[in-house]
């Protein structure tokens, strides 16, 4: 157990170094890359497994005890994350290989790409507060690298935005966290939700707030999302794709974690309510504004951060477990979608609606892999989306939340609306003259994979759900997350 | 943490902040670095008052400052350091490539406000 | 500005670097007592790097340099990594501290701990960093018009 | 066999998945593949029949989503098997035509694979007795309607039918869907069967069934969400006649059956659906009247026949129940048939319109014949199927004294008559010559069997039920008991009303001059009311949506970075704050000004934070940061943490020089730009960040309750193997944030590497100019 949940941590960092010490060397890169990846998400699977038969497995890092050193703490929920995000780190880094374009042969990538898995599975599995800017940081030095590493005019100048963002987001991050510590004396997250339960109440829910919001910029929340859009899309397709899949939800899951650990509050926060509504709404307002596959796409990855918002802003077992199933959803679908961008943009030369037409007639293969993920993003039935709606709606209902569930049933229709402008725009039509070329049948077969995982995750939707459901009783009542960490690690 | 102590950290973060809100790169950073100075004096407030090194055997531990918050200063210095590095190789980078020290608008977002302004005038 | 490599510099370094190097090694060794450690110890060999690039320019950085710059950004992790999974290998736990003691005639009894290891790994990525600095940025310098 | 209806389904998604993955030559091979399901689902259909009519329905629980009420569990009873036989039976005659329709370079094969699919969705909504597995084969039936629409995707006409079709459908159905879930929790259960025999009652039940009507009504196409019917006729032939005449069309009025035994009762049940329905009638019939497009003539029809079926079930008793059942079977009949004489006319005669066609009667008179029988069927003309339903309906409708509704029904449905013979006559008449256009008609050659073989039977069948409506009235009433179909009811009233109305059709056809003269009329009241069209309505709001996108999106995302960094300040500390204030957040008692040193200290670093600000040269900033870092380092010294002080020397020191290789390359003084934001909105921004961290510095200080963990580190470092505690942690305690912090720099160094190393040698590349670059 004690290995099983240091190790998702420890593989990418080993792979960092010697994808480094490689890095005169393509073919040995990937090879370290790709055994990596593959085996941080067999990994995963195993300690998802073990996490939920055995209960939270906390490991004392180095040997001492938290609060004195850091601990990881594998519960259901960082387990189940762990296991979404390798998923999509590994098709994605095969989709990367398979591109056969110079972004991945710049020998930049794979070292990076492995940092970013380093930061994000050390976010999901610290229960360390200041580890978790540690991991935050990692994770978004990796973005900065691999945004720019083509190094390219239109990257750079999107990259500006972004990496000013997120270092105004650290900023906030480390003074949040220079608060706590005064406020408390420690940063052990399991002895936070201890200590914080005396601090006063007025500054407890203050606090609370700040780091919502802080992670509501990673997580790009309404209104402090504005940035993502402008930086995403004109990325490598196997970056924004990653960074789609997992960036924001880190965001998202150190805010349920925060939340539910840390501060929780007492019952629905109709304020949390109202921005999800508007996060989701703003959102899909803007991808229909827009004329571009990655710039719609990426607008979405707003609007249905406010499905997840609203999950927790129910604050009951219900809410947060549907949460918790659209964000693993969210992490598949998320990642097709950007491949299949990746494959318009590959087939036809360019990503612009206007320019592209036809594809259903002469890649149909690329049509068969879009229509489940859009229609499952916009949350159609029977894929992962419907499912992950549903969840919300009952649980919306359930919480008397009426209002808010009504509009996130009407942002689904708007989402649909744009995937649709996507189909109309870019399979239907007579195809156009300018249709690049056929991409390569490990790319298609990367997403296509990718897609039967997000297809998989809808019709397994029942044990996923009660999965979530026990994840989200956990984080309701933290104790046994508590006494695992405190209580002695191995 | 003294009243000076939260009073600096607080006019740090003003500059930094103002420096920010505009676009010359090199600005950006430097408000940026000062933002960065601002955060690292309130970790380090938090471990409460000043106190003699933590090195064991040089004085009564009773005097000590708090390690801890020292130790995540130490941290969020260094990485600050990886990072503006980093960042200043991409104001370098964008200079070589467009001869300018400016973060442009966005203009995919500029053509769509257009489109607005346009259809409202 | 252009730098050209002086005689007074030329010299000064050729006194100073070794000094530096030498200095940032004795504060990586003794920092788990004194203040110091791999970032302070790295970052002062940085420094000795800095006077190097004053006076004889990027060149002189990578001729000095034993090792490229990114292969001793790998190898300091692979070292910091690899003392770190050492515990977990051995059945302790990732991270876990192991010792060693040695006794050296002219310096005294040291005890290498896995934690020197791991902090050498760090002073190696620092020194890294700044080689990488000042190798890449510093090299457009002397070409630029 | 209990499952067998589930697999039937099953098989219909399959062999979907087969014909796609098939090449697209082998036609033939389509056919027979698309058929099989269909086959397979009329053989258990006649299986099943036996039980079934008895009632004893075939019941299989197939469960997906428990923990969210759903299931596909199966009810296979009569309503179930009528609909799967229609829909099976005539899907089968649409694919043997669909072959014979579609040109040798048109894509059969996918053109069969959604066929299929859509007939295997609209199984499911027929067989399922989950409402929200009911919901799945309702939103799969949207959305290969969707890809059906369009199939003719070349045509911009097509995208947008089909885009108006799946996008009113598909916000009836999340209306729907919400309905579902609060009538799941005032049930209980989603189980249909179950909710419909112990009702629930209240005003959520209330609130559900208005929502679920949203579902139905958009599904059939009523007012005032009909209009996407008529603009779906951009579909293929083939597909309109299977969609927009049998099948999905007629989901909502199933659905709608389902519901009525359980609250047809309810308050809100017969207002609104009879008033929906018998509005919708009435539009739909005087609609037709206006068409000149054949399909279009049919559409509107459809619309109208599916008001009528809804202005039934909104009566709610068992009576009008089987009425509507049995109307709507014998619509299946007639109107598919209609439909398919159309394409085949249009096949033939590369046209469809009726001011274009002449002579077509005496050319084809078997077509004729057909499109005569169908037509009488739906002007309910006896001895057809149609004159038995419409019969029993009136029957009905006396009965119950429903005179208003009977009243509606017969204007609507003496205007049916009319628009049938305005059909028959269009289509097949012959015209006086115009000079307008070229009349197209006597050149026009025998379509081929495929097309005329499928009309023809379904004609037949129309007439054959007709003359033998026991048939359909045994399944029907098994359905739903309370009516009979009869072939002569003897003379009485309702006889009479039906032959009123039918000489009432007659007569508004023979005066079509009064006719136009009135319709000109009312559009004119209409628009003197500004009442807004339904079409209009659709395109103002498409529209509108598009615009507020645009203009929200302007707003928010207006590109510029520092107004992004603005707003992401203000509101991330105002919350927070604003929420301490809410919370009732005391101001703590202020802690000591701090020694004079650190007083010193602190003015030494504003002083040079505020030099910072006014530097003009950017090299004078950079090293004024360097002095605010060195002043930092003394801090720092006072504290007591000397590492920290020598690492930010250093850093500094590095970070200095680093700057200066940048600013080497930059101007030296800062250009003056237009600032996006003022210079008072930037020093108001400032402020309140800076008064933010101060002031939460403050409050934070000196509440704690528990003393630090550091206390132990010092205890515990010696055993560590070191004095300095500081490095002890760093290296041991919390190694893992330095293992993290390492990486950091890794990957900045990479990055680092990445940028400027490429500087040489990426020229070339950079000259191609990215998608950004060539839009500005």
């Amino acid at each position: 157990m004690n290995v099983l949940a240091s190790l998702p941590v420890a593989i990418p960092f080993a792979a960092v170094g010697l994808t480094l010490l490689a890095w005169r060397r393509l073919a040995l890169q990937r090879a370290i890359s790709i055994a990596a990846t593959a085996g941080s998400l067999g990994v995963a699977v195993a300690l998802l497994i073990a996490v939920d038969t055995d209960g939270v497995a906390a490991v004392a890092v180095g040997g001492w005890e938290a609060p004195i050193g850091i601990a990881l703490v594998a519960d259901r929920l960082s387990a189940l994350m762990l296991v979404a995000a390798g998923a999509a780190l590994l098709g994605v880094l095969v989709f990367a290989v398979a591109q056969r374009d110079t972004d991945e042969a710049l020998r930049a990538f794979h070292p990076v790409y492995q940092t970013l898995a380093a930061g994000v599975a050390l976010a999901f599995l610290t229960g360390d507060l200041f580890t978790l800017f540690v991991a935050f940081e990692i994770m978004l030095t990796a973005s900065y690298v691999l945004i720019t590493h083509r190094a390219r005019a239109g990257d750079v100048r999107a990259t500006m935005t972004y990496v000013v963002v997120g270092l105004i987001a650290s900023a906030l991050f480390l003074v949040g966290v220079g608060f706590v510590y005064a406020a408390t004396g420690t940063v052990n997250m399991a002895d936070l939700s201890l200590r914080l339960a005396d601090v006063d109440p007025a500054v407890r829910t203050a606090l609370g707030w700040l780091f919502f919001m802080v992670f509501g910029i990673k997580a790009a929340i309404f209104p402090l999302f504005f940035w993502l859009p402008d930086s995403y899309p004109t990325a490598p397709t196997p970056v924004t794709a990653i960074f789609a899949g997992l960036l924001t939800k880190v965001g998202v899951y150190a805010i349920i974690r925060t939340q539910t650990l840390l501060f929780p509050v007492e019952g629905a926060s109709t304020f949390m309510l109202l921005i999800a509504g508007l996060t989701m709404v703003v959102g899909v307002l803007g991808a229909i504004a827009q004329g571009d596959i990655k710039r719609i796409l990426s607008f979405h990855i707003v609007s249905q951060i406010g499905y997840m918002i609203m999950g927790l802003g129910f604050f009951t077992v219900a809410g947060i477990a549907a949460a918790v199933l659209f964000v693993v959803h969210q992490i598949v679908v998320k990642t097709v979608m950007f491949l299949v961008g990746g494959l318009v943009e590959t087939a036809s030369g360019t990503g612009r609606l206007r320019d592209v037409d036809g594809l259903l007639h002469r890649f149909p293969v690329i049509a068969v892999l879009f229509l489940p993920a859009a229609l499952s993003l916009a949350g159609l039935p029977p894929f992962s989306g419907f499912v992950g709606k549903l969840a919300l709606v009952e649980a919306g209902f359930d919480a008397g939340r009426w209002v808010v569930v009504g509009v996130s049933l009407f942002a689904s229709l708007l989402t649909l609306f744009s995937m649709t402008k996507i189909w109309a725009g870019a399979f239907w039509g007579a195809p156009s003259a300018n249709l690049v070329r056929r991409p390569p049948s490990t790319m298609l077969a990367a997403t296509g994979a990718l897609v039967v995982l997000s297809v998989a995750i809808g019709i397994a939707g029942q044990p996923l759900l009660e999965l979530a459901t026990r994840a989200a009783s956990d984080l309701l009542d933290p104790a046994a997350y508590v006494a695992a960490t405190l209580g002695g690690g191995a | 943490m003294s009243i000076t102590l939260a009073v600096t950290a607080g006019i740090l973060f003003a500059a930094g902040t103002y420096l920010v809100l505009q676009r010359l790169l090199t600005r950006i950073v430097v408000g940026l670095g000062l933002m960065a100075h601002g955060a690292n004096l309130i970790l380090l407030g938090a471990g409460g008052e000043p106190g003699a090194p933590p090195i064991v055997g040089t004085a009564d531990p009773a005097t000590f400052g708090d390690p801890l918050p020292q130790a995540l200063v130490l941290t969020a210095i260094v990485i600050t350091f990886g990072v503006t590095a980093f960042l200043l190789a991409l104001a370098y980078r964008s200079w070589a490539l467009t001869a300018e020290d400016t973060v442009e608008d966005d203009i995919e977002d500029r053509r769509i406000a257009e489109l607005r302004r346009r259809e409202h005038p | 500005m252009r730098f050209r490599p002086s005689l007074l510099l030329d010299v000064g370094a050729r006194s100073m670097v070794p000094t530096l190097v030498l200095v940032s090694l004795y504060v990586l060794v003794v920092g788990h007592d004194e203040p110091g450690g791999g970032f302070i110890g790295g970052l002062l060999a940085g420094v000795a790097l800095l006077v190097v690039f004053l006076a004889g320019g990027a060149a002189q950085v990578s001729r000095v340099l034993p090792i490229d710059p990114l292969t001793m950004v790998g190898a300091g992790m692979s070292v910091a990594v690899a003392t770190s999974v050492a515990g977990m290998v051995l059945g302790a736990g990732l991270l876990d501290a192991g010792k060693l003691e040695l006794d050296l005639a002219w310096i005294g009894k040291i005890s290498v701990g896995s934690t020197l290891v791991f902090d050498a790994g760090v002073y190696l990525v620092v020194v890294g960093l700044v080689a990488m600095v000042l190798t890449r940025l510093g090299a457009r310098e002397e070409t630029a018009p | 066999m209990t499952s067998w209806p589930f697999l039937v389904v099953a098989a219909h998604f399959v062999g979907a998945a087969v014909l796609l993955a098939m090449p697209r030559r082998s036609r033939r091979a389509a056919v027979v593949v698309a058929l099989a399901p269909m086959a397979a689902a009329v053989v258990m259909a006649a299986l099943a029949a036996g039980a079934v009519i008895d009632g004893d329905p075939v019941t299989a629980d197939i469960s997906w989503l428990p923990a969210l009420g759903v299931s596909l569990d199966v009810r296979f009873d009569a309503l179930a098997l009528i609909f799967t036989f229609a829909i099976a039976a005539i899907g089968m005659a649409i694919i043997t035509y669909a072959a014979g329709y579609f040109a040798p370079e048109a894509d059969l094969r996918r053109f069969l694979a959604l066929l299929v699919g859509f007939a295997g969705a609209m199984m499911g909504i027929a067989i399922t007795d989950n409402l929200f597995g009911l919901f799945v084969f309702w939103e799969l039936t949207t959305v290969t309607s969707y890809l059906l629409v369009g199939f003719q995707d070349e045509k911009g006409s097509a995208r947008a039918a089909a885009l108006h079709a799946i996008l009113t459908t598909s916000l009836g159905g999340l209306a729907m869907l919400g309905g579902f879930v609060l009538l799941f929790q005032a049930a209980g259960t989603a189980t249909l069967s179950e909710i419909v025999a112990s009702p629930p009652s209240g005003t959520t039940t209330t609130v559900a069934l208005v929502l679920i009507f949203l579902g139905a009504f958009t599904k059939s196409a009523q007012a005032p969400f009909h209009f996407w019917l008529p603009g779906a006729m951009a579909a293929p032939t083939p597909a309109s006649a299977y969609l927009h005449s049998a099948t999905m069309v007629k989901a909502g009025v199933l659905l709608l059956l389902r519901l009525a035994p359980g609250f047809a009762a309810t308050g809100v049940w017969t207002p609104v659906v009879l008033t929906v329905g018998l509005a919708t009638m009435m539009i739909g019939a005087w609609r037709a009247l206006r068409q000149t497009d054949l399909k279009l003539i049919l559409a509107y029809g459809t619309v109208s026949q599916l008001g009528f079926m809804t202005a039934l079930v909104g009566l709610g008793s068992p009576v009008m129940l089987h009425a509507a059942l049995a109307v709507l079977v014998a619509h299946a009949l007639f109107k598919s048939t209609l439909f398919l004489v159309v394409g085949a006319i249009d096949h033939q005669a590369g046209t469809r319109d009726i001011r274009v066609l002449s002579g077509l009667g005496r050319r084809l008179p078997w077509l004729a014949l057909i499109a005569v029988l169908a037509a009488a069927s739906m002007a309910g003309v006896a001895p057809l199927l149609g004159f038995a339903t419409k019969e029993a309906a009136v029957a009905a409708l006396l009965d119950e004294h429903a005179w208003i509704a009977l009243a509606v029904i017969s204007v609507a449905s003496a205007l049916t008559a009319t628009y049938a013979l305005r059909f028959v006559f269009g289509a097949f008449g012959t015209k006086p010559p115009s000079g307008e256009v070229d009349h197209v008609g006597p050149e026009v050659a025998a379509p081929g069997p495929t097309l005329w073989g499928p009309p023809a039977l379904l004609g037949a069948a129309g007439l054959v039920f007709g003359i033998v409506p026991g048939a359909v009235d045994a399944v029907v009433s098994a359905a739903a008991p309370g009516g009979k179909l009869v072939l002569w009811p003897g003379w009485n009233l309702a006889l009479g009303v039906s032959i009123a109305i039918i000489a009432a059709g007659v007569a508004i056809y023979a005066a079509p001059a009064a006719l136009a003269h009135l319709q000109h009329r009312v559009a004119a009241r209409l628009a003197a009311l500004h009442v807004p069209s339904a079409e209009g309505s659709y395109r103002w709001l498409i529209d509108m949506l598009n615009r507020v996108a645009d203009r929200v999106t302007g707003i928010t995302q207006n590109g510029s970075l520092p107004v992004y960094i603005g707003v992401i300040l203000i509101t991330t500390l105002t919350v927070p704050a604003a929420a301490w204030i809410g919370a009732g957040g005391a101001l703590p008692q202020l802690p000591p000004l701090g020694s004079a040193a650190e007083i010193a200290l602190g003015v030494f670093v504003a002083v040079v934070a505020i030099a910072v600000l006014r530097a003009k040269r950017r090299l004078a900033a950079v090293i004024l940061l360097g002095g605010v870092g060195y002043s930092i380092a003394g801090v720092f010294v006072l504290f007591g943490a000397p590492d920290l002080a020598l690492t930010l020397l250093l850093v500094e020191t590095v970070t200095v020089a680093v700057f200066a290789f940048v600013l080497g390359r930059l101007p030296r003084r800062f250009e003056e730009q237009p600032w996006r934001l003022g210079r008072a909105m930037r020093a108001g921004v400032a402020l309140v960040v800076g008064g933010f961290v101060t002031a939460a510095a403050l409050v934070t200080n000196g509440i704690r309750t528990a003393p630090p963990v550091a206390d132990v580190y010092v205890e515990l470092a010696p055993d560590a193997g070191g004095r300095n505690v500081v490095n002890v942690i760093l290296t041991d305690f919390r190694a893992l944030d330095t293992l993290g912090e390492i990486t950091v720099i890794a990957a900045a160094a990479v990055g680092i590497g990445a940028l400027v190393m490429r500087t040489r040698t990426q020229r070339r590349t950079d000259d191609v100019p990215d998608t950004a670059r060539e839009a500005a």
